[in-house]
């Protein structure tokens, strides 16, 4: 059976503010969704809106899944109008999911005295509502994960008390304080992870787009593997219209080493747009072009 | 009592047979096995690649893609892998399938556009060339190709005179006559023409001033355009001689025929595949339903309809 | 402390000072009495009224009216009561208010126009004139006025000579170059330009294989052409001096400050007013809910802000 | 207050296979619709569909109104989809309704041998969904009138049994012959005003236009004012489009007789475009050029 289905509304319920939950019944298509992954969802069998909006898995259920939205827009206001028992077009999973590397605990090689409680354990990060996206990944990780949450205000921090039951390292900060630190996600993972750090963890992470190129900037100069979670407007979310690129390093471009590449006129051969639907939405931090 | 017989789709588009009237549009179906999944891709009357040049080309920066009312503004900027990854890497997966592989095509001259058409020459599982001169994205200069009819008339003609497939001119819809512009492809050797390319548009965001696609210019397509399409296509019609292939906003097998009665003998379907990944096959069901129930029997007697009477 | 200065909606064009940049498009506002009842015509910009010819015009026969996706088709065929009627039995009514009212009036040939221009001359109560060279309902031969350059330099430099009230030229967007148009009303004495007419289009009727309407070819407008009106608008922008007047699709404040930001100096609501008959005064509300958001004191300073940067 | 309102739907149900009644639960306008009006209904917050829908006033409830119609395209279709709370905007009533005189006795002037029942009562036929429009009128004839009803078939004659305690002398026909006559109202109408009826009635008529122009010629052969109440797209509803007309002669042609006009090329002056938003819906037989 082929990705593109017709699933039906169990349940549209408030998470927050302008945050819901949807629980779709989904015939089964033979796929297991990952963590990452995403799907195309049809808010309105309508010529306008015309198309589908990307929504990230966020828990793989008996029957089907569930999707945390936003509501943003004028797609996302017309999704929360939906009631269970109404019936959408849903495509996915599609993308490929964060490669998980199962966490180890520290060994010899990480000596006793490093200060994060995990050592080796994956931090990962969720701004905003991208833990949508992040939130399977630390269901995943079976408590064995740092986490920070970063969100503009109280009100956009998401499911507290679910996730403080996921993981025993739980980091929260807000911009303006009302909940966690006052602070950003960058902030708390300088902290966590200060610079005299010896065993580095992966990074994972998804959030607004400013958050990922500080996590980037961090990761890249710190030399820890980070993988990211890119959004980008999408028409069909299955590699045919190439609307929803990134820029990518080549091989060769990598191959080059950095100062090569920053002393040369960069060049179509050093990096090429990538679908972020396709090749994405997962992206390691130190191959994207900002 | 006489069998039934069952509706005939086919059609013909100059010399090239399609077993039903209902294509690809050019940069929907990115190079069809994107879509292999969704649908047969047997079922379909042709596939019409992404457009491709000599070179690869990496295309115009994101944001690409915005949507408006019944429609989506793009400015993918001709991404492609380049002819020769095409005929490599492509290619052999088409050749799976029965259905004809038309190759849309472009250049940024009349040499670019000379040497890209003959390189498809002879290469085996391509069926048509469909030239591209109506691509709204380039930057300045470029779009003359299909919009000044001497132009149009020298490329079309530098073109026609280095292939043997049959060649298909994709007009541009942003011009003051369409018509003029359709008789001069005509003239120029085409065999056929699509209608229509993209209209040029744009979108701003209020909240930050600017653009919403990188590119500040797009192409709108989708539903919107339609009604547009069908007056392009009944005039072209009434103007030249050679088949049309009609396009702009299908999503269903109605707005198929609708095209067909305005003159089109094969249609194109595009934004549509992004909507419902397999919408083409619905089409087609759909057109042998509407001719079961109106008892028609040659999907080829309704091409122009609507100029009768 | 500073008393938080209240947004200044008011805009000029020309010498024409509007207290807010929204008016009506020609023909979709009637001769004005029609939407007294649902706003207080005082609060518009400007009214502009149904286009109006030396002679009444009976107009199309019907259907003139077919929806489309996120817009519709019409072929009223410019119907309308005379230069004569109006002045005499439309036009004290529309005294009655403080806004400003500008005359959409056509032409069937070059002295028809001058004609026509001449009559407002000195006619209390007439603001300004907008000269409607674009509209695509007319059979053959008609619409050459809106797209061939020279016709327009033509008649639009005749029509100069006639009158001293602000003349609007509205030009049509079914043409190559927008901006020459613009650029050719500009140089023959355009005191500001509208942009856009509709969009020629066409709908079939698949049961009866018959065009939907009566005279085949329709104009085109409403939500699905604002991404083409957006970009005429910008392009335009660029091209030319005096001001112009966005139109195409606005639906809501967002629209209207997209056009704004485009580049227009004023706006105008057209098929809007058929889908809620008090969009305007919204239109005008939900402007200054945007400017004090925004902190934002003179509407002025939004006219072209997508160019900047 | 102006008539454009929000109305709340009370109640949106089936009454035969393609057919719906809407209750609205209307602010007070100051208007009392009158049988013949219309109002213009949206039947989505949308930009597809973009127009209202007209459709004809089928009853004054004491919290709004009714309006009957058919599932047939795109609006009506998603308008079938709404249920009881939901709220739509709404304009009316809108145009000018039926005429009505009060059906007399049969006086001097009409000889008690007149063949049909009620002399002077007028003929109210309904093609099809016209019934909607011509209901409001049967209820105010208060019994009083002569009710024709065609339609295709059985499935498509609505609320029969209401119709029936509303009138006596009720006729219906269907082009099948699944219920009543076999055969379309004009036969119907024949048969209850032969040739040599004396005392002629008004006629009034709603339906599909092949019937009304039926009616027309019928009326107008027989010397009867017949009202038709027409239909054409409309975008605005309220006269400013000029997209709902219909060629309705002139009151100088009106004056010349027929046979003049006929006499000479028809030129503007005989005939001119009227609004059936505005002038209409409701037009003489006589006055029409078909
Ligand atoms: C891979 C991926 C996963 C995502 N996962 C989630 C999720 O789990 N939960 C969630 O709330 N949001 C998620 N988003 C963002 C979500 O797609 C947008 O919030 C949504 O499309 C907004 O639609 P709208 O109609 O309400 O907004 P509008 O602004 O009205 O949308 C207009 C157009 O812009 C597009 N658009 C707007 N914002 C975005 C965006 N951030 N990314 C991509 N396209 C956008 C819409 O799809 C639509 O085509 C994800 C985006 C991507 C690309
Ligand atoms: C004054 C008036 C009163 C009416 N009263 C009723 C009524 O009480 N009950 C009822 O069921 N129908 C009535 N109709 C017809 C009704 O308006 C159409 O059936 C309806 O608009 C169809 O909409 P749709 O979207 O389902 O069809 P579509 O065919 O998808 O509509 C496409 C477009 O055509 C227009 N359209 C289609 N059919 C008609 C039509 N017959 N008349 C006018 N416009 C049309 C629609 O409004 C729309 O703009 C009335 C029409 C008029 C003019
Ligand atoms: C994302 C996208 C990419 C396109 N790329 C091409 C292209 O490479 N060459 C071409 O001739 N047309 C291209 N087109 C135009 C389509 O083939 C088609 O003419 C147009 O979209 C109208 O049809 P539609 O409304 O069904 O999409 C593209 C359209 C879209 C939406
Ligand atoms: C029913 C109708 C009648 C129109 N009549 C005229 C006209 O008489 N003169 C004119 O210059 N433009 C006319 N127009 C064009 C509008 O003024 C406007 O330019 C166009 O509709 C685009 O704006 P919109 O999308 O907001 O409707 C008409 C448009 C409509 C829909
Ligand atoms: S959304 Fe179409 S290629 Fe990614
Ligand atoms: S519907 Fe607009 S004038 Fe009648």
């Amino acid at each position: 059976m082929n990705r593109y289905v017709t699933a039906e509304i169990t349940g549209n319920f408030s998470v927050g503010k302008n945050y819901r939950l949807l629980s779709l019944r989904c015939p089964d298509t033979g796929r297991k969704p990952k963590a990452g992954q995403f799907y195309m969802v049809q808010v309105r069998d309508s010529s306008d809106p015309l198309l589908k909006r990307p929504f990230s898995l966020f828990r793989k259920t008996a029957e089907g899944i569930q999707l945390l939205y936003r509501v943003q827009g004028k797609g996302t206001t017309l999704l929360a109008g939906h009631v269970a028992g109404d019936s959408l077009h849903l495509l996915g999973p599609l993308g490929n999911g964060y490669p998980v590397q199962k966490p180890v605990a520290a060994t010899a090689s990480a000596p006793a005295s490093v200060t994060v409680a995990h050592a080796a354990a994956p931090v990962i990060i969720a701004g905003g509502i991208g833990i949508a996206s992040v939130f399977p990944l630390i269901e995943e990780m079976k408590g064995k994960a740092t986490v920070l949450y970063g969100a503009r205000t109280n009100d956009d921090l998401l499911l507290l008390d679910e996730l403080k039951g996921l993981t025993d390292d739980f980091h929260i900060c807000t911009d303006d304080g009302s909940c966690g630190e006052k602070g950003n996600v960058i902030d708390l993972l300088q902290k966590i992870l200060p610079a005299d750090t010896k065993n580095l963890p992966l990074i994972y992470a998804c959030g607004p787009k400013p958050m990922l190129r500080a996590v980037s900037g961090f990761a890249v100069s710190r030399n820890i593997t980070a993988y990211l979670s890119l959004e980008e407007h999408m028409a069909c979310g299955i590699g045919a219209c190439l609307g929803c690129v990134v820029k990518i390093k080549t091989k060769e471009a990598k191959d080059m080493g950095t100062e090569d590449v920053q002393q040369r006129e960069s060049s179509a051969k050093d990096a090429a747009y990538q679908r972020i639907c396709m090749e994405g939405p997962v992206f390691k931090a130190e191959d994207i072009v900002w | 009592m006489v069998e039934p017989l069952s509706s005939n789709l086919e059609v013909t588009i100059g010399s090239l047979k399609l077993k039903n009237p209902v294509m690809t549009a050019s940069g929907t179906f990115g190079y069809g096995p994107e879509y292999a999944e969704f649908i047969d891709l047997n079922r379909l009357g042709a596939i019409v690649v992404k457009g491709l040049s000599l070179e690869p080309k990496e295309g115009n920066p994101p944001p690409r893609i915005v949507e408006t009312a019944s429609g989506m503004l793009n400015s993918i900027g001709l991404q492609n892998i380049g002819i020769t990854a095409f005929i490599k890497e492509k290619l052999p997966f088409l050749k799976r399938f029965s259905t004809p592989v038309i190759v849309n095509f472009f250049g940024d001259s009349l040499d670019e556009y000379a040497e890209a058409a003959s390189r498809f020459d002879g290469v085996d599982g391509i069926h048509a060339l469909e030239m591209n001169i109506s691509c709204p994205n380039k930057q300045a200069g470029w779009s003359v190709f299909g919009t000044d009819p001497a132009v149009t008339c020298e490329v079309v003609s530098a073109v026609r005179k280095k292939t043997k497939l049959p060649l298909i001119v994709k007009l541009s819809p942003n011009v003051t006559d369409i018509a003029l512009m359709a008789r001069v492809a005509e003239d120029s050797g085409a065999d056929a023409l699509s209608l229509i390319n993209t209209l040029t548009g744009m979108a701003i965001d209020i909240r930050t001033r600017r653009p919403k696609l990188a590119n500040i210019r797009g192409g709108l397509s989708g539903p919107a355009i339609k009604p547009v399409a069908i007056r392009m296509v009944y005039d072209v019609y009434k103007a030249v001689k050679i088949p049309l292939i009609g396009m702009g906003g299908i999503m269903n097998a109605e707005d198929a025929l609708e095209f067909m009665m305005a003159g089109a003998a094969a249609v194109a379907v595009g934004t549509a595949n992004f909507v419902n990944p397999s919408v083409t096959v619905e089409i087609i069901d759909g057109m042998t339903a509407f001719m079961e129930r109106g008892k028609i029997q040659e999907i080829r007697s309704l091409i122009g309809a609507a100029h009768a009477g």
